[in-house]
């Protein structure tokens, strides 16, 4: 194997890593669907890349600037359709996404269909793992706090998180807030990356792919979702010299996953520093993992 | 005058495409209560069952008809079998189905672009093509053909589920599952049984839809609008789906020949953001208050 | 029970990777006089069909190549890799291609997006590439400077949608026009501006301009539209498929106006598909399809494939033919050498003279032929050059 | 002194009924039980106290306050918090879990004194987890700590749910059928644990309830429901007397259990 080909493939993993944070704080702790996450990342991609190109902004403040946007837009979207249930939130997304898409196909300002060309090379392997370490540490922070409780109250049973007084409503607005900087931010580097945006590159396989993850690295766990983002961007990888099969492949691994481990990777555990000591042996409390919140 | 005539003939006719599907897809749900994701490959190879009973086992249309009915309907059962059936059976989430359906979607696009190929087939001519013209305005005979086949299909299905007692049965199941579990539905059947029927409707709507606009592996894309147009009518109400099926074909149209083809998705879509705002659970759909 | 489904799916995983494994046979294990050229394109996804025939046209070409003593004594090996026509695919492709699998070439893709995501890439490994229908300029040039690395074998966007709109100016003598396109799609867009630029131009008239959305299936209601406008020729810069569908509805609507598509229209499937609909259309093409050189490469493949052709084949086959000129004349597999090779490359390939031109990398004053529909057969018409 | 007032709660669902000018008063320190037989709107006045459905017509005060066109974690926050019927755990997290997400409300940091680990986020997270600790002890969890909600036993699910009820350190708790499913032991149990509530955190109990023994036990005050409507108040002596409520529940048998 060669390095520049791996670190091209780390470097991607990276940047679904925190998109797929995000969303996980929306459907793995919130227990809302998205469709509609490759919208905001649409979103962040081309506002970061316009806040540097063209505002001359530094690069890394224009990817978070960029996030910021997706999670302005988010609001938005949020206060309209987060009253809504189920399916219907999940379809009004999946519309929203679609219209951002079509939006950005239409303007030609930012190239159109036809593309951003022509974007400076900007981010790197150390890049893309310091947004990781930041934003795996804010979500791990946020979700041992009480907030990160208040938001997986509304998942587990929204009627009971009401009644103990928490604002269901609010929750589900932050926690779309947040999971859109993640997707806008995944979104910037992701262009500062590949050196190039196209609408086309958002579209609504990018929102399935994310929520796959998302469950395939079990639901609520954030170590979970880093795993889940990391081998679901390294296997098609792997299969890449299946051509025409692979994603025949791909299909069937999440239906099998589903039905062989629902729970996902981590079924809702975190991997903590005590629980790899208590693998190798360290002696200390021996237990493998520990549920979030604990850590 | 004309013109208007005629966009609402076309609307009218994109919608039936859509509410052919938005039918099956709508059925599964009431029992279910998830998106079954896989409609659309199931409608997809519906599409090739028909081209092949018809080009290669020369089969005449009406029987090649019925079977690619036939056919997706045991495809859809399989699906059920093996990708939602262990779901159930743990009571799993409705996000695991979900993701589920996604999975089996993926998987029949790509077998059958690695497996038939990725080209595009024509059915051979079956109705004649040239449309019926109406003092300048035209319609289709496919059209026609189409609009009265979803009509005598979904006519089929309420008399099915209205009047017989496996339909009686799948009402019961979409009200209260475990109740009617109690009063000795077998749930297992009825969910057999409703994802045999949204199967055989999604294998004609294949055919037809192949009929119309050729046959290749992405046709399923098409029933994201017949999720829309679910959703629209009130998600798990059959007419819901059809009337919500209408309206989205009807609006595009219009958006299309009135306002601005170029945004037309963005005006279908923020639409039915704003009907959600003010009818939660679309326009057909029941509105309940949480149940403490 | 579940257990035994659990072992089915087991067992389907392992018949889908060993049918995987079949089905990449024959590219064989690569030994020391064995030189491989890279391929990237979409195998699946909404175009798969044109990207499946330039790896088929690629590993023909290949074959017959080493079949008569190689390149250079070398044989060559063709590794083709899928992108689903996604730009981030195309990136990881080519890093594999070029740090893993050594090529020491790589033809596609046949986006032009993927084209230009991987530019940075090739620049950084130094591995040239040809392309084969990218038509959007910035593939090959940006900001005024040539992409060392990029290089294609097709003409550009703006040049065809001026071959396409002065054809349809002052050949055809038509003065009022109208545009449908995809609003999604990257080439169709190209071509659509480039169209109605040079036909504003030359003093005609835009009756109409209406999109639709890659997927979409019904174009009634925009061809209701246009319609209304009355325009003398319909331009519809999209794909065969598309331009199927939309020609027989805009007939059925009753619409008269004479049609006119692009590169995006030649294929067999097109006449299938469409029937009477297109008759009397034009397009515009790469080549001549009844030139006898492609008459034979026609046959070659339809031996090999049992079908015929997409037009990405030809252009692949041509650009194939380039390498393996410049190849030749750099006496060399170097990369870089082949690169400086490539830009002195002029040869007569089957889509007409391909002279690639040193500031542009592209191939410089090739000819479109204009092909009209007639009696259900493509006849060539002409080939047409702008002249500014 | 008077802690809650019902003046006139009417609910309509459609052209259905269910609560029809409903007055009543909960005194503070009290212990009051609603009774009455299936269907007799017990369940929906606590959804409308909670703010889970909204009031047709009437009016809830709370401390004087009117609460009935407040959102659910408004009225929570005011110091009203329930039970439920069929019990509403947060299934898939553990007892202490469960209980330290409820006692968000006793801490005010924000989400980047969170994020950065702050002083003040540090201090107060410490409080909350010293505070759900003693109230697992108090309410005799502490060995459950660990264990997954759904995994518990029947009879401790329900006392989980009262924890949770009780992190919030409210004024007023409403208990929705607390003794359903238990043993004659289990419910006399359950009676000492709502007084030293009671007693303990210094707050007023409303109770829907059949186990009469309880209702009879505790109750300082009873409201009879029948159809939607009040049917009787009073203390349980006067109540066990009133021949509307005998006849409403058994006809002519006389109170069950009492």
């Amino acid at each position: 194997m060669n390095w520049f080909y791996i670190e091209g493939v780390l470097i991607l993993a990276g940047i679904n890593i925190i998109a797929v944070l995000g969303l996980s704080l929306l459907t793995g702790f919130t227990g809302l669907f998205s469709f509609g996450h490759a919208g905001f990342m649409a979103i962040g991609a081309y506002s970061a890349v316009y806040f540097g190109e063209r505002m001359g902004l530094p690069f890394a403040v224009s990817v978070v600037a960029g996030g910021l946007v997706a999670g302005l837009v988010s609001l938005f979207i949020g206060r309209l359709t987060l009253k809504l249930k189920g399916d219907y939130f999940c379809i009004a997304t999946l519309g929203f996404g679609e219209a951002i898409r079509l939006v950005l196909d239409n303007v030609q300002v930012f190239g159109g269909a036809r593309g951003w060309p022509g974007i400076p090379l900007k981010v790197d392997l150390v890049t893309v793992t310091i947004f990781n370490i930041v934003g795996i540490l804010f979500l791990m922070f946020l979700i041992n706090s009480r907030h990160g409780r208040s938001m997986i109250a509304v998942r587990e049973e929204e009627l009971a998180a009401k009644v103990i007084g928490i604002d269901t409503y609010r929750y589900k607005v932050i926690s779309l807030f947040i999971s859109a900087v993640y997707a806008g931010i995944a979104g910037g580097l992701l262009g500062y990356y590949l050196t190039f945006l196209q609408p086309k590159l958002f579209g609504l396989q990018k929102s399935t792919e994310y929520t796959i993850m998302v469950i395939f690295g079990g639901i609520g766990s954030i170590s979970g979702s880093v795993l889940a983002a990391f081998i679901l961007t390294v296997l098609p990888e792997m299969l890449r010299s299946f051509a025409v099969w692979r994603f025949v492949i791909y299909g069937a691994a999440v239906i099998f996953i589903m039905i062989a481990r629902p729970q996902g990777l981590m079924g809702g555990k975190e991997i903590t520093l005590k629980g790899i000591a208590g693998i190798l042996g360290i002696p200390g409390r021996n237990r493998k993992t520990a549920r979030s919140g604990e850590v | 005058m004309n013109q208007i005539l005629q966009q609402l003939i076309n609307g009218f006719s994109i919608g039936s495409v859509y509410a052919l599907m938005a039918v099956g897809y709508s059925l599964v749900y009431s029992i279910m209560n998830f998106s079954n994701f896989a409609h659309g490959g199931v409608i997809m190879l519906g599409a090739y069952f028909g081209f092949f009973f018809i080009t290669l086992f020369k089969m005449p249309f009406w029987v090649a008809f019925i079977g690619a009915g036939i056919c997706s309907m045991l495809v859809a059962v399989l699906v059920e079998r093996m990708a939602y059936k262990p779901l159930r059976a743990r009571n799993a989430p409705f996000l695991y189905f979900m993701i589920s359906a996604m999975g089996a979607s993926m998987f029949i696009e790509n077998f059958v672009i690695a497996t038939i190929g990725p080209t595009f087939r024509t059915y051979p001519q079956i109705f004649p093509a040239e449309p019926f013209s109406l003092g300048g305005i035209y319609v289709g005979r496919l059209d026609m053909m189409m609009f009265l086949i979803s009509a005598v299909s979904l006519i089929a299905l309420v008399y099915f589920i209205e009047c017989t007692k496996l339909g009686k049965a799948i009402q019961a199941t979409a009200f209260n599952p475990r109740a009617s579990a109690l009063m000795g539905i077998n749930t297992d059947s009825v969910i057999l049984t409703v994802f045999g029927l949204g199967g055989f409707l999604a294998g004609i709507a294949g055919v037809l839809f192949g009929m119309k606009y050729t046959v290749y592996p992405q046709i399923g894309f098409i029933t994201i609008k017949s999720f829309i147009a679910a959703v629209f009518g009130g998600l798990g109400s059959l007419p819901g789906a059809v009337i919500g099926s209408f309206i989205l074909g009807i609006v595009e149209t219009m958006v299309s020949g009135y306002i601005m083809s170029q945004y037309r998705d963005l005006i279908s879509f923020s639409l039915l953001i704003l009907i959600l705002v003010f009818k939660p659970m679309g326009l057909m759909g029941k509105s309940v208050e949480d149940k403490a | 029970m579940q257990k035994r489904l659990i072992i089915f799916l087991v067992l389907l995983l392992t018949a889908t990777v060993f049918a995987a494994g079949c089905s990449n046979q024959g590219q064989g294990p690569a030994g020391g006089d064995v030189v491989k050229i890279g391929w990237i394109g979409s195998l699946t996804g909404d175009t798969a069909v044109w990207g499946q025939s330039e790896l088929n046209t690629l590993e023909l070409l290949a074959g017959e190549l080493n079949a008569s003593g190689g390149l250079l004594g070398k044989k060559i090996h063709i590794v083709g890799y899928d992108t689903r026509g996604d730009a981030t695919e195309a990136v990881n492709a080519v890093k594999r291609l070029v740090s893993q699998d050594k090529v020491v070439a790589i033809i596609g893709p046949n986006a032009s997006s993927s084209a230009m995501a991987i530019s940075g890439t090739l620049e950084e490994m130094k591995v040239p590439d040809i392309a084969t229908v990218a038509t959007n300029p910035k593939v090959t040039v940006m900001d005024g400077k040539v992409k060392p690395f990029n290089f294609r074998v097709c003409f550009i966007d703006p040049y065809q949608g001026a071959v396409a709109a002065g054809y349809a100016f002052d050949v055809l003598g038509f003065r009022k026009a109208a545009v449908l396109y995809d609003v999604a799609d990257e080439y169709s867009q190209g071509l659509a501006e480039f169209f109605i630029k040079t036909f504003e131009e030359k003093g005609g008239q835009i009756v109409a301009k209406e999109a639709f959305k890659s997927g979409d299936t019904d174009f009634r209601p925009q061809l209701a539209k246009i319609k209304a406008t009355n325009p003398e020729v319909i331009f519809m810069p999209y794909y065969f498929k598309e331009a199927a569908l939309s020609a027989k509805q805009a007939r059925d609507l009753g619409i008269k106006s004479v049609l006119m598509g692009g590169d995006g229209w030649p294929s067999d499937t097109l006449l299938e598909m469409a029937g009477d609909a297109v008759e009397g259309s034009y397009f515009v093409n790469h080549l001549d399809f009844d030139d006898p050189e492609v008459q034979d490469f026609k046959q070659r493949y339809n031996a090999k494939y049992g079908k015929m052709p997409e037009l990405n084949g030809y252009l692949a086959h041509d650009a194939f033919m380039v390498l393996v000129d410049a190849v030749k004349r750099a006496n060399s597999f170097d990369p870089v050498a082949i690169r400086d090779a490539l830009e002195t490359v002029d040869i007569e390939g089957i889509t007409g003279k391909i002279k690639i031109g040193k500031d542009t990398h592209n191939p410089e004053g090739k000819e479109a032929a204009i092909i009209k529909i007639e009696g259900g057969k493509y006849k060539f018409q002409q080939k047409y050059a702008v002249t500014d | 002194m008077e802690l809650l007032r019902l003046e006139n709660l009417t609910k309509t669902f459609g052209g259905l009924t269910a609560v029809k000018d409903v007055n009543f008063t909960v005194n503070e320190g009290s212990i009051s039980g609603l009774i009455g037989p299936n269907g007799a709107g017990k369940t929906t006045i606590f959804n409308l106290i909670t703010g889970i459905y909204k009031v047709t017509r009437g009016a809830i005060y709370f401390q004087n306050v009117p609460i009935h066109d407040k959102e659910p974690h408004v009225i929570a926050g005011m110091g009203i918090t329930r039970t439920f019927q069929n019990i509403r755990l947060f299934k898939n997290l553990t007892v202490y879990q469960n209980v330290l997400t409820a006692c968000h409300h006793n801490a005010d940091y924000g989400i980047f004194d969170a994020a950065l680990r702050l002083k003040k986020f540090r201090r107060q997270e410490r409080e909350l987890k010293e505070f759900a600790g003693r109230l697992l002890e108090l309410m005799e969890l502490s060995g459950w700590k660990d264990k997954v909600a759904n995994s518990l036993p029947y009879g401790l699910q329900r006392r989980l749910e009262i924890a949770r009820a009780l992190a919030l350190k409210p004024k007023l708790l409403l208990l929705d059928e607390p003794a359903a499913g238990m043993n004659p032991d289990e419910t006399r149990q359950l009676m000492n644990l709502i007084r030293r509530i009671r007693d303990e955190f210094g707050c007023t109990i409303l109770v829907i309830e059949h186990h009469m023994d309880l209702i009879m036990g505790i109750c300082d005050n009873i409201i009879v429901l029948n159809f939607g409507k009040k049917l009787a108040e009073g203390p349980p002596e006067k109540i066990q007397q009133d021949p509307l409520v005998i006849e409403a529940y058994l006809g002519e048998g006389g109170m069950p259990g009492a």
